[in-house]
């Protein structure tokens, strides 16, 4: 099987789309929606039925193994999900909607490449189609005026993170003569010693704005807020799940693949950027009513927890961002799911459109309620075994820096903020004080099972956690660490 | 019969116990059913002990049962039964007196609707009582100590829609648990200096080492002490027990004036061997201090029951300040035949209030004599016996106390002379003015006689309170502190106070013979009370108890109170306001002031961002 | 004269980037910004072919075609927006543009 | 499945998916399905209590292991011993009483059962696990639906704020212990690592650990563990809570839950680290005075009663906190025992204080008068409670408090003896204040007529009071239980001053350990 099967799929089913829009009635534009998830899912047991080879292609641009698989079949699982959210929301779209889906795809064909990139050329290319069809998706209610805000302010801080990046780039190339991952990693081992050249270093900075943005960790995430609450929400939520994975890969990839030597340096830095970020999204979420914009913090946040997984320099911390962001991905979508259906027919976003949800739509309020309880990290749902796993990664590096220990501290204290907004959503389904309407919500079957399947999801990455830690455990075999920790409990271990 | 003979205290011990949940499982509907088996118990257990009594008389040493209670590391902690002459004294007061009081409570209270709750705390209580009477450890009797406690508040407490009562109860238990507290760290004192808590390893081992409390001796023993202060009420604890008059009378006359309040004095000269001498002394002197200031509060109170309450407050600051003078056995002695003579002077108070529908002042009294004469006589028998006057028995137990006084002390000796002096005066002018005399109200002058099974257990105790000095009580509980005791004759026995102190004996009928004279002068046949006028000042802080209970309730408004409210508001503002509400404002604070950085405007967003950038790099390339 | 080295083709583009970067930050106007944009992405260009030209390898070279590809389709995108945006708001202002803050 | 302890666990979890099936119309069948599963659960518990488990078997016993997490070495593994096997019988009874004690709750019946349920099965898995994993998984799953609980079926004005400051607090706790218990499992060789509790104590007990990790950890879970327990001055959450709180969630948390704190401290903190234990143990010797003396002075102050319940009840954690700072055989088993007891105490109050409140419609204690005429039944158990509260022998307390107190007397005889006055005076004057101005004194005169309780009602009240007596009259049931694994708590917590010469001796060598 071809390298790039699974993406190539996708970009003809994208353009499937496209074309079977002209001969699809209005009244029918619907199927296409489901045509395109239906050609998601079954590409995505594709993936498991004929798993791509492991290896690399295109000059060594791009490369299959247990990592970009992981993340090409966790990004299908995204855009199916977007695409029933997508689904709910239509109606919401005045024109184009076939569009909206076939840029979903598109947009997953650029974070599908992104999970395979082992060139700084892919990993431009990759962002920047995901990026571009991020404006377009961001601002396609043209007739609201929050959904173009969103997309300007989208484009003209995306456009100036892609240009630190490439800037980056640059020097990245100019001082080591490759954009190749493996080839800077090989030449950082044995070569020249570029890897001090604060050239290089300011190169491997402005690449980490980039990525940052996407992630939307400190000091890059100020747009997060104000582009979630615009876009339209099946949008939001591929941005909050699909960009955040594709910044993450990426990010992980060009950390520990390319400059594993330079990052282990870095540790500092990551930490102070997580508590940052981790303290940020928290405590401006305290005060927000409306449920995207509080979502945008909580992504916020999210970041920052992921940022520990970074920070801790080993293994289990990479294989914990990839078990949290799992986690991350129900909860989020479920919540997104739940919001675009809310929402169906009201104006506004704010917190007080829940009210009553549990007489409304009992499935509704149960699964956000479940979304909650899992963001906020309680047991027995998937959050809480992801911060787990993450706050164990720390630790365990806690013996290394002390730093670590307050990082614990201050990730502590963010769980506990967050829990006071978390909360007060579950708050306003359950016993808000306005006595709103409590016409009971219809939810379509389709979106009936996203969300039991969400609801699933979060639970069994909650309880049965076993299979899914191995697969990460995997998964992040190859990235290279040689964090000190682990040399110092070598050492230990053989004295 | 050999095998049943070990269990036999098991069951006097038990058969209260039983009855108690019994009527409070099963008979509470029942009246008659619940008075009958806790009446039915108590009857059975006190021919028990009377068996025990004669079967054990004789013994020498009779060995512990116990059973294991709860045994930890180095602490085993027994409940079990110890017989000996001490225990099997009490054993006949407590069910013999108790009996008396059982049957005649059914006579007194058969009216109440409460009727079963009544007699199942009295039997919970005799259970308690018997447990400390029985009890091989300080452990256990701690526990029954505090049942004891718990059975009074009921019994105070029975009649709770009275504020009065509701709140003399409240205040007799937790006054007792401030003895407790010191009792409780006196018993923990001693476990970890002595090793054991059991009184009979104690006592080997205070034999083979007297100094094993080492330094802190003194102190082990006075906080001992502060459990008999409580539940004997002593002063400074003594406020409780006049208060505690707000119970049914039978209950004030078994457990206020008999019994319960004897604990004290029992576990006294029960540990004896514990105390030295300076802490002896100190329980003399607060004693002695105990008998005269009750004594004196008594002169100038009108009710009935009161004066009997500050009369057995003064007898047992007698008894306390017999074992703080060396005298135990003296101690016992008079707790015996006050157990007798005062459990028939509160029934003959009961009788009365009862003909005169619960009318307790005693100037509203008077002229009861043709009216109830069983009650007349036998209350008079009472008031001969409480002053002193031979050859009733209370002039026996206290000349006893006096002689032990007169030997060790003459400060306190000169007290308890005067003391026995106030006691003959106050009781005659009881008895005066409430049997004698005109009738001063209309329930007086339509009183009658109470019915036979009051008017029995009267006659017994009477007999008892005559005849009790001269029984050989006194050697029989020689037998525990002088083993080489020997047996006298009766006739011996009747003159035996002027035999070995005979100052004391002297002294003694002289002070009660002033007592009554004056007594006499004053209330023969008065209808009001002459001494205010005379004492001005004096009388009103007598009337008022020396304003101890004011006191009281000041210091505590001053301590506990202030520190209540200190930590309330510590609680309320510092801790829940100052610092959770304030972490907590200072958190979203945080969080309304950061958010103000998302000012929407596309242009500081890109400056923040290009910052951002700037500060990481500087971080980075120049600051490592 | 000394001859034109890699530094002052570095240091041209390192000043483009930063008028790039100084455009973004002071002009309100969002086609001025955008522009500026392009000009820091032509920055990188420029160094990127620079480096390319003095390591002796042409993979700078093909990243520039990317870079020039990708920023085409990103103007054509983005410019289409603040039209939409004009048409809907008469302004291409960026002060006009904060209904969504906090 | 061959635990009995499986089955106690599971009892009510099963009972939560079936009520979760039940369509919420069928309100008999869901009580009763709770009702069911929690009966079944106490049956079982008992049997074990008195028939399966075995007095004087020194080790962990009934155990059950499944593999759960296997890259992780985490395994669901249960097991009893004398620290547990009371406090898991407890649990089973207060959750049986627990939902008796619900039928007053007539909004959104299924969550509330569903809830309680998970929340039983949590309190019941967490004391029974023997991995440091489940045992606080079970322990969160059993405070979620405490904080929902409280949130949506509490009552009174500050109810949103006692749901959120209990969240926060116990969060807080929850977490800074978590963070403990990771770095404990760090502490282990990269190899050996386990969550398996019996396995961390042998392999400490073989090789203690390092002074600096026991100073890290040490605090984190006290405190954190603390902060659960409502240590002082971490307490003000327990009383604004209950007082909040539905009256079965107030007893499954106070009696039960909140235990959990003082059983992972007593199982995991004090013998894995000795050394830092005892350097700690007097800061928690103070603190406990916190607890025992100004907690009951505050709890003299309250006019509600669910408020002076609350109070007195974060009162009696002083006793357990001075029994472990104690350190003693002694101690440690009071400390225990007074658990059990509070727990079916804590539970029995806030049962008669729903039922009150569930009947006037107030909790101000001002504002009642007389009641025991009225309620005999009720008021007699409110008394019973009230004395027991106040340490009256007979009721289980008593011997637990009284064991605390002996053990805690050589090592602290100051703070004993002010332990001596919160016990004896200070509850009794806040109980019998309660008492007396509740039950007794004239009838209040805006008192409109209420109605004991009927037979069936009674038995949730019996059966606590019950065990109360029980436990009262023969404390070896428990004591006896405890007695062996308190031993072998202290023989490790007590070891230090042999790890500290090792630690000389090995610093000797150490260098040249470097070197090699």
């Amino acid at each position: 099987m071809n390298l790039i099967t699974l993406e190539i799929a996708v970009v003809i089913l994208a353009l499937a789309v496209l074309l079977g829009d002209l001969w699809t009635p209005v009244a029918h534009k619907r199927s296409l929606g489901y045509a395109a998830a239906g050609g998601l899912i079954i590409i995505f047991s594709y993936s498991f039925f004929a798993a791509p080879a492991f290896g690399s292609g295109f000059n060594d641009m791009l490369v299959v193994d247990g990592l970009s698989l992981f993340f090409k079949r966790f990004f299908l699982v995204a855009a199916i999900i977007v695409i029933f959210i997508a689904l709910e929301f239509a109606d919401r779209i005045e024109t184009g909607i076939s569009e909206f889906y076939s840029l979903i795809l598109f947009a997953l064909t650029g974070m599908m490449f992104a999970a395979s990139a082992n060139d700084f050329v892919l990993v431009f290319v990759s962002l920047e189609l995901v990026s571009v069809t991020f404006y377009v998706l961001n601002s396609f209610q043209r007739n609201r005026l929050a959904s173009l805000e969103a997309g300007i302010k989208y484009l003209i801080l995306s456009a100036l993170s892609a240009a630190f990046l490439v800037f980056g780039i640059a020097f990245i190339f100019g001082t080591s003569g490759t954009t190749n991952f493996s080839a800077i990693h090989g030449l950082l081992e044995t070569g020249p010693d570029f890897g001090k050249n604060s050239a290089f270093l300011l190169g491997i900075l402005f690449v980490i704005v980039g990525l940052g943005f996407k992630i939307a960790t400190f000091p890059f995430q100020i747009w997060a807020p104000d582009v979630y609450q615009g876009s339209p929400a099946p949008a939001t939520a591929f941005l909050a799940i699909g960009s955040k994975a594709a910044g993450i890969v990426l990010l992980l990839r060009v950390l520990f693949i390319a400059v594993p030597q330079v990052a282990l340096h870095w540790n500092t830095l990551l930490i102070v950027l997580a508590a940052i970020t981790i303290l940020y999204g928290n405590l401006c979420a305290i005060p927000q009513r409306n449920l995207k914009r509080l979502l945008g913090y909580s992504s916020i946040a999210n970041a920052g927890y992921l940022l520990l997984g970074f920070a801790a320099l080993n293994q289990t911390g990479f294989a914990a961002i990839l078990y949290y962001l799992c986690g991350y991905l129900f909860a989020v979508l479920a919540a997104f799911m739940v919001i675009s259906i809310v929402t169906c027919g009201r104006d506004s976003e704010d917190v007080t459109v829940l009210a009553g949800l549990n007489q409304r739509s009992p499935l509704l309020a149960t699964v956000l309620t479940l979304a909650m309880i899992s963001l906020a990290g309680i047991p027995p749902l998937a959050g809480f075994f992801g911060k787990f796993l993450l706050l164990k990664a720390v630790v365990e590096q806690g013996a290394t820096n002390s730093a670590y220990y307050w990082l614990v501290g201050i990730t502590l204290i963010g769980v506990v903020i967050s829990l006071y907004y978390y909360f007060g959503i579950i708050r306003a389904i359950y016993w808000s004080k306005e006595p709103a309407d409590l016409s009971p919500v219809i939810v379509s079957w389709p979106a009936r099972a996203v969300l039991i399947v969400c609801a699933a999801g979060m639970l069994y990455l909650g309880l049965l956690p076993d299979r899914a830690v191995q697969q990460t455990q995997l998964a992040v075999q190859v990235l290279k660490v040689n964090s000190p920790a682990v040399q110092i409990q070598k050492e230990a271990r053989h004295p | 019969m050999n095998d049943l003979l070990p269990n036999l205290p098991w069951s006097v011990l038990f058969l209260p116990l039983l009855s108690a949940v019994a009527i409070a499982l099963f008979t509470k509907k029942n009246r008659g059913l619940s008075a009958g088996i806790s009446i039915g118990a108590i009857v059975i257990s006190f021919l028990l002990s009377a068996f025990l009594f004669f079967q054990y008389r004789d013994a020498k040493q009779i060995p512990d049962t116990v059973l294991s209670w709860v045994s930890v590391g180095n602490l085993s902690v027994d409940i079990g039964i110890k017989l000996d002459s001490l225990s099997l004294l009490m054993l006949l007061i407590v069910t013999g007196v108790g009996s008396a009081i059982h049957i005649y409570s059914w006579g007194y209270m058969h009216e109440d609707r409460a009727v079963s709750r009544y007699f199942a705390s009295l039997s919970l209580f005799t259970f308690s009582m018997l447990g400390i009477v029985l009890a091989t450890n300080f452990f256990q009797m701690f526990i029954f100590w505090e049942l004891v406690g718990v059975s009074s508040y009921l019994l105070i407490g029975f009649w709770y829609e009275r504020a009065s009562a509701a709140d003399a109860a409240k205040k007799a238990f937790i006054t007792n648990r401030l003895g407790d507290f010191g009792f409780l760290i006196g018993i923990i004192m001693v476990w970890a200096l002595a090793g054991s808590l059991s009184f009979g390893t104690l006592q080997e081992s205070f034999k083979a080492n007297p100094q094993i409390l080492g330094a802190s001796a003194t102190l082990a023993g006075l906080l001992i002490f502060c459990g008999a202060m409580g539940k004997s009420a002593q002063f400074p604890l003594h406020v409780w027990l006049p208060d505690a008059m707000e119970g049914p009378t039978p209950v004030s006359a078994l457990i206020h004036a008999a019994t319960m309040v004897a604990a004290g004095v029992y576990m006294l000269c029960r540990v004896f061997f514990l105390f030295n001498l300076p802490a002896l002394e100190i329980i003399s002197w607060i004693g002695g201090f105990t008998a005269l200031l009750a004594a004196v509060i008594a002169v100038q109170q009108n009710d009935i029951k009161r004066i009997l309450a500050y009369s057995t407050l003064s007898q047992l600051g007698y008894m306390v300040m017999a074992v703080g003078v060396g005298g135990p056995a003296a101690a016992m002695f008079h707790l015996t035949t006050h157990a007798f003579f005062k459990a028939l002077l509160f029934l003959g108070a009961g009788s009365v209030i009862h003909a005169l529908h619960h009318e307790q002042d005693i100037w509203k009294m008077g002229a009861l004599k043709k009216k109830m004469p069983v009650t007349f006589w036998t209350f008079l028998i009472g008031t001969l016996a409480l002053a002193g006057i031979p050859p009733f028995s209370g002039f026996y137990s206290k000349d006893a106390v006096l002689a032990a006084a007169f030997e060790h002390n003459a400060i306190l000796f000169i007290v308890a002379t005067l003391v026995a002096a106030l006691t003959a005066f106050y009781m005659f002018r009881l008895f005066f003015v409430a049997f004698l005399g005109a009738p001063k109200s209309d329930a007086s002058d339509h009183a009658h006689e109470s019915p036979k099974i009051m008017t029995m257990p009267l006659q017994i105790l009477a007999v008892l309170a005559v005849i009790g000095g001269l029984i050989g009580i006194d050697t029989f509980i020689g037998k525990t502190f002088q083993p080489e005791a020997h047996a006298v004759h009766f006739a011996e026995r009747f003159l035996a106070p002027f035999g070995h102190a005979p100052m004391a004996a002297l002294f003694g009928i002289l002070a009660s013979v002033i007592g009554f004279s004056i007594a006499w002068s004053l209330y023969a046949n008065a209808s009001c009370d002459p001494l205010p006028e005379k004492l001005g000042v004096l009388s009103r802080a007598m009337r008022n108890k020396f304003y101890f209970d004011e006191i009281y309730s000041g210091l505590i408004a001053i301590t506990h109170e202030a520190a209540s409210r200190l930590a309330d508001f510590i609680d309320r503002w510092i801790v829940a306001g100052l610092m959770v509400r304030g972490a907590h404002g200072t958190t979203e604070l945080f969080g309304r002031a950061l958010r103000l950085v998302q000012t929407g405007n596309l242009q500081i967003y890109a400056f923040l961002f290009v910052a951002g950038v700037a500060v990481v790099l500087y971080f980075v390339l120049f600051r490592s | 004269m000394t001859p034109v080295g890699l530094e002052h083709f570095l240091v041209v583009s390192g000043v483009l980037f930063c008028l790039g970067l100084w455009g973004v930050i002071v002009r309100r106007n969002l086609l001025i910004m955008y522009m500026s944009l392009e000009l820091m992405l032509n920055a990188a260009n420029l160094a990127l072919v620079s480096f390319s030209r003095f390591n002796n390898r042409l993979d700078g070279q093909i990243m520039v075609f990317f870079i020039i590809t990708v920023a085409a389709a990103e103007v054509a995108v983005g410019l289409a927006l603040i039209v939409a945006l004009y048409r809907k708001k008469q302004t291409a202002h960026v002060e006009d543009l904060a209904t969504m803050k906090l | 499945m061959n635990s009995i302890l499986t089955y106690i666990i599971l009892a009510p979890l099963i009972g939560a998916l079936v009520v979760l099936l039940v369509p919420r119309n069928f309100r008999f069948i869901i009580r009763g399905i709770a009702q069911a599963a929690t009966l079944i659960s106490m049956v079982l518990a008992i049997k074990m209590f008195f028939f399966d488990f075995t007095t004087n078997f020194p080790r962990e016993q009934l155990t059950e292991k499944i593999q759960w997490v296997a890259s992780l070495g985490i395994n669901y593994h249960v097991g009893v011993d004398g620290l547990n096997v009371g406090l898991i019988l407890m649990g089973a009874i207060v959750a049986f009483a627990a939902v008796c004690v619900s039928h007053n709750i007539k909004t959104y019946e299924k969550e509330f059962y569903i809830l309680l349920l998970v929340m039983t099965g949590g309190i019941l898995g967490a004391f029974a696990s023997l991995d440091l994993f489940f045992f606080y998984f079970f322990h969160e799953l059993a405070l979620v639906p405490t904080f929902i609980m409280i949130g949506v079926w509490g009552r009174g004005e500050n109810k949103n704020y006692a749901t959120f400051q209990i969240t926060l607090y116990l969060s807080i706790g929850a977490l800074l212990a978590l963070v403990g218990l990771i770095a404990l499992y760090l502490q282990l060789p990269l190899g050996n690592r386990t969550f398996n509790i019996i396995e961390l104590t042998k392999y400490f007990k073989a090789q203690p650990m390092n002074l600096a990790a026991q100073q890290f950890i040490f605090p984190l879970l006290l405190f954190g563990f603390g902060i659960l327990v409502s240590l002082w001055p971490f307490h003000t959450w327990a009383p604004l809570g209950y007082g909040s709180a539905p009256s079965a969630t107030a007893m499954l948390h106070a009696g039960v839950l909140k235990k959990f704190g003082l059983y992972g401290l007593i199982r995991i903190a004090l013998p894995l680290m000795p050394d830092a234990s005892q350097s700690w143990l007097h800061v928690l010797a103070v603190l406990c005075l916190g607890n025992i003396v100004y907690c009951g002075f505050v709890a003299m102050r309250q006019r509600d009663l669910n408020l002076l319940i609350g109070n007195s009840s974060v009162a009696h954690m002083g006793f357990c906190f001075l029994g472990i700072a104690s350190l003693t055989l002694i101690g440690i088993t009071g400390a225990v025992t007074v658990m059990v007891a509070h727990g079916l105490l804590a539970a029995l109050t806030f049962a008669l204080s729903g039922y009150i409140y569930q009947q006037t419609g107030t909790l101000d204690i001002r504002q009642m008068g007389g009641l025991l005429r009225q309620i005999p039944f009720i008021g007699a158990a409110l008394v019973m409670a009230a004395m027991a509260g106040c340490g009256l022998p007979g009721f289980a307390n008593f011997p637990g408090e009284a064991l605390v107190l002996f053990g805690a007397w050589k090592a602290f005889p100051l703070v004993t003896a002010l332990a001596v006055w919160g016990a004896l005076v200070i509850g009794a004057v806040y109980m019998l204040r309660a008492v007396r101005n509740i039950l007794h004194g004239p009838m209040a005169a805006n008192q409109t007529p209420i109605a004991d309780a009927s037979l069936l009602r009674k038995l949730p009240y019996a059966l606590l009071l019950a065990t109360l007596l029980l436990f009262g009259f023969v404390p070896s049931l428990l004591t006896d239980k405890i007695k062996p694994s308190a031993q072998s708590i202290v023989e490790m917590a007590t070891r230090p001053l042999k790890i500290q010469k090792m630690e000389k001796d090995s610093s000797a060598t150490a260098p040249r350990a470097a070197v090699k």
